[in-house]
């Protein structure tokens, strides 16, 4: 993939679709400072910052609330239940499911993928079955099924990306063959900020009677989502990544497929009967919930959940975009940024991989760390992608609604400052 | 003890729980069905016996607390005899009650000793205590319409 | 099991070993009120409540360092990824481990044991071998096992317990065959309180070269604990069942074992290499720890490690036992309440089940809570155990560090109410 | 652009980055080992050419950032002629000054231009960059004791 084109995209410099100032106000953490330098926070990919309404839940939840869930016949367990089950529903909400049974609570995205991998893929999938993935995933869609096509002697394709990082699907109707049993793709990559059209390879998948999988963890937070409309099969994502606490994430899935699988881990809570030589499961969703569930974070992630309908996520995709054009047009200016994946923003998400001359992404990282800039280097968890892209690492900078122009002058600023830095020292 | 306590364990109730109606059971079953509360552990056990639409008879075992077997003793005295749409009605609003949504006006059901249901809706986890039969009877007069043989409910 | 003698035991009614009037000062939750009464929280079982400490450590967490672990170059990520290692070596130190590689972040002990069920038992259990179990254990330490033996063909075998609700030893010799391949059981009752031995049910194990599983979920918060001296070769245990937030849990291991063990979930984090067709694992611990872990939580768990070392755990250990002692004495002498499990406090911890005439726990536990007492009804995650006793469920108090005897008189005279009101309506 | 910046990016670490010594690849190799930081995607290789315990040569090969490929390059330089001994003391003593620990006086090496290094101590996650030549190289080491052909090695 060569240097994109030098495309100078300069729409709105006006004032923005949200009110940034009031957002960052919300934010505690954005008036951290980091080597005298206020905190500059770009690396929304990896996890983003969490608004002060969320960390007063944890407060309050442990102050006042504090219980177990589902068993308890008490006043605060009772409280602790409905607080857990209202995530739950919010969140069906959220991303347009038919019901709230078909969101799965588990630890964050990647083990919602390996839920599906142990649990269905276990059973559906069989030694001359193929699964395609595409060249972009993240290792967390990427490993669970290396892993399940190694234990199962299933085959895996990939659909190949093109040189400016977004699926080459001329071939896909070759590529999901008949025997064909799941395709599992990102949403947005991590990686490139390239948005997949979702919608249309599920459609392939399906008519070749294909299982989908789509890994939600970086779109979830960025775009609107309805996984009705997509007709996914299976959605993954993590709280974290959108204004939640860490620790919780979510498998989606239809009802008629979760129903007919067996569960994953077992033990308190996913039951319905025990004896010493045999069990049985409980309904959806608790079938796949078993222990004690990370009661605390759950009830923390509606106020995260509040916060983006609030915002509303049409305009925090428009916020984004805006802040990607922007920031594009001005890294492209600079002559001497490489990026990797897609420069109309209108096909991307905010996370920009780039590199600059020979400066390693972690040099890079470090010399924007002392200006209070956060950004992140290496291989962002998409080892084979990177070496596709014949680089060993990108730095990468990547947005939320709390992010400013001012902020992406400030790191603009100091690319050109490191680079003369570094061509000198 | 605590006003609150005298709504949900009124006299109503604890005579069901103490002399439950309906627990003898049948020498012949038509339908037989099985409900439990995996998360309290509450089983009980239902046998119909339906002539014409007619429950003519019914046997409910309940092993439970003080709500869960007197709605299911309530719930055998009060179906036995009517049709099967009747017992549907009277589900509905039993259900309706406990999970305090409003009942339509134009239904016109006898309720019997159910009205004593009604103080749970104050305890929301006991509700599915009170639920137990009434799924279960739901899950069974279902089964018949399917033409199936057995069977089994959850409230969770 | 019949109904326990009625000895009254009265050794300590002077002052305990712990000042709990300035312990309780740091659980904001203990000034909560349930239905106008002060809430008097005997479900700790089930969970225990958290110290401001805790509570703090999150709020400081997400509004000063919030980023991902490990993968991170700035000065947020370092922080964050040196707090969340150091929760690992105090857990380590607090259990006694060799090192912290053999502490793996789980999210509870359930998870903890279906870890070992999936990466170890899938291996290394073939059809025809034996898994050693208790009938005392817990769903979390029965089902994956149930499952496993269901998968692969071995056959279950349990260590019985007496009429006293202990472990009866006596044919240890018989029940751990030379075919046993893993002995898994409790190192202290979450019905029954009672401590099993545990470092003589080890040896024996591996005389006949079975590994051994530990369920410390009731024992490590409760009881100073040492898996070097136990020799056990797995131990698992919950942050939320002493004083830690909810969402973290721990899996011990011996390295030599953890070493030769497959991962159990994949994706990143915990991947050495990844190609389109490859992936092989990073070393301990992160070979078992993929995606983004409950960072926030596992960093907030240390407050609670410190206040419990604090403490003291010989002094949690004889405050509760003091406890027990004094509730079990006074439960006894009301002459209608029936306790299941040993009433020597010595022997057993503070979770006492117990039922009263023909009130159904339920009822028990709704009553209980209109006077502001927590305490948890049904069958507690031990269905078998249930049956075994001869009942569908149990009321169960259970204690921790801020617990009074002022609270036991509150709850035995409540007992004395409740019987007599339920006889009268 | 910043002090602290200065005393990690010294002239002496830059011009190892832009010339690492040690990077020709050697005709013959008596033992060859490799070296990775999975979180980061640094990866570094290295053989070594070995006469009656003195190591006569030796090629380092680092594709990663300014610390990791600047420490290669310094390692490469100073323990080529030196004897396994020496070698392990030096690495020891670079792990010392790296983790910021106290390096015992009665040991005597030749540092050569290893001290511009102390800067990286500042940058906690930068010093496995730092480590894993080193790592490799004492793996490299252990490997020729245990008399086996390769190694491979970590900094995590
Ligand atoms: C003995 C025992 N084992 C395992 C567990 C499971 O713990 P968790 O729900 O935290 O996974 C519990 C707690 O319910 C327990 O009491
Ligand atoms: C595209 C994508 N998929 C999956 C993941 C894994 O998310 P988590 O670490 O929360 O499981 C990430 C985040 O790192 C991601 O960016």
């Amino acid at each position: 993939m060569g240097m994109v084109e030098n495309t100078i995209i300069k729409k709105s410099a006006e004032k923005g679709v949200l009110d940034i100032n009031k957002i960052r106000k919300d934010f505690p953490v954005l008036n951290r400072e980091v080597h005298g330098k206020k905190l500059v926070y770009l690396d929304n990919a990896a996890t983003t910052q969490k608004p002060r309404a969320v960390i007063e839940a944890l407060v309050d939840y442990y102050s006042n609330t504090n219980a177990n869930v589902h068993r308890g016949l008490h006043t605060l367990a009772e409280e602790a239940t409905s607080a857990f089950e209202e995530t739950r529903s919010l969140t069906a909400g959220f991303i347009g499911a038919e019901e709230p049974a078909e969101i799965i609570y588990t630890r964050n995205a990647t083990e919602a993928i390996n839920l599906v991998a142990y649990s269905w893929g276990r059973k559906n999938i069989r030694k001359g079955d193929r699964i395609v993935l595409t060249e972009m995933e993240h290792h967390a869609n990427l490993v669970p099924w290396i892993v399940l096509a190694k234990e199962t002697g299933a085959e895996l394709a990939y659909i190949p990306i093109d040189d400016n990082g977004c699926l080459d699907l001329d071939d896909l109707g070759n590529i999901i063959t008949p025997n064909t049993k799941l395709v599992a793709f990102m949403q947005m990559s991590n990686v490139l900020g390239t948005i997949n059209p979702a919608g249309e390879i599920i459609e392939k998948a399906h008519k070749r009677g294909a299982i989908t999988l789509v890994d939600g963890a970086q779109s979830a937070p960025h775009m609107p989502v309805d996984v009705k409309s997509l007709d996914a099969d299976f959605y993954a994502f993590s709280a974290h990544k959108m204004l939640g606490p860490t620790g919780v994430g979510f498998l989606y899935g239809k009802r008629e497929i979760l129903d007919r699988m067996e569960p994953f881990n077992t033990g308190g809570e996913m039951i319905n009967e025990v004896r010493y030589d045999y069990a049985d499961w409980n309904d959806l969703p608790h079938k796949f919930e078993a222990g004690t569930p990370n009661i605390a974070d759950v009830i923390a992630f509606k106020p995260a959940l509040e916060y983006l309908n609030n915002v509303g996520m049409d305009a925090v995709r428009e916020h984004e975009r805006e802040l990607t054009e922007y920031a594009l047009g001005k890294m492209l200016d600079l002559g001497f940024v490489k990026i990797f994946g897609p420069t109309d923003s209108a096909h991307r998400g905010g996370a920009i991989s780039f590199i600059v001359d020979d400066i390693h992404s972690h040099d890079m990282a470090t010399m924007l760390d002392t200006r209070g800039i956060a950004v992140r280097a290496g291989h962002h968890c998409a080892q084979p992608l990177m070496k596709r892209l014949g680089v060993s690492s990108t730095t990468r900078a990547s947005f939320y609604i709390y992010n400013t122009r001012e902020e992406i002058d400030e790191f603009i600023a100091s690319l050109v400052e490191i680079r003369r830095y570094f061509s000198n020292v | 003890m605590s006003d609150m306590l005298d709504e949900l364990y009124r006299d109503v109730i604890m005579d069901h729980y103490r002399n439950p109606r309906g627990k003898k059971k049948l020498d012949k079953s038509d339908i037989h069905s099985e409900g439990k509360n995996p998360s309290c552990g509450d089983e009980l056990e239902m046998d119909l016996q339906i002539k014409d639409g007619i429950i003519e008879d019914v046997h409910v075992g309940c092993v439970g607390c003080a709500i869960s077997v007197s709605s299911g003793s309530m719930l055998a005295e009060v179906i036995k005899g009517k049709s099967i749409d009747e017992v549907k009605k009277i589900a509905e609003v039993v259900k309706k009650m406990l999970k305090g949504e409003p009942i339509p006006d134009d239904i016109e059901i006898e309720m019997g000793d159910l009205d004593a249901l009604e103080g749970v809706k104050k305890f929301p986890v006991r509700i599915k205590c009170a639920l137990l039969s009434w799924t279960t009877l739901i899950d069974s007069i279902d089964t018949v319409a399917d033409n199936k043989e057995r069977a089994f409910s959850t409230t969770e």
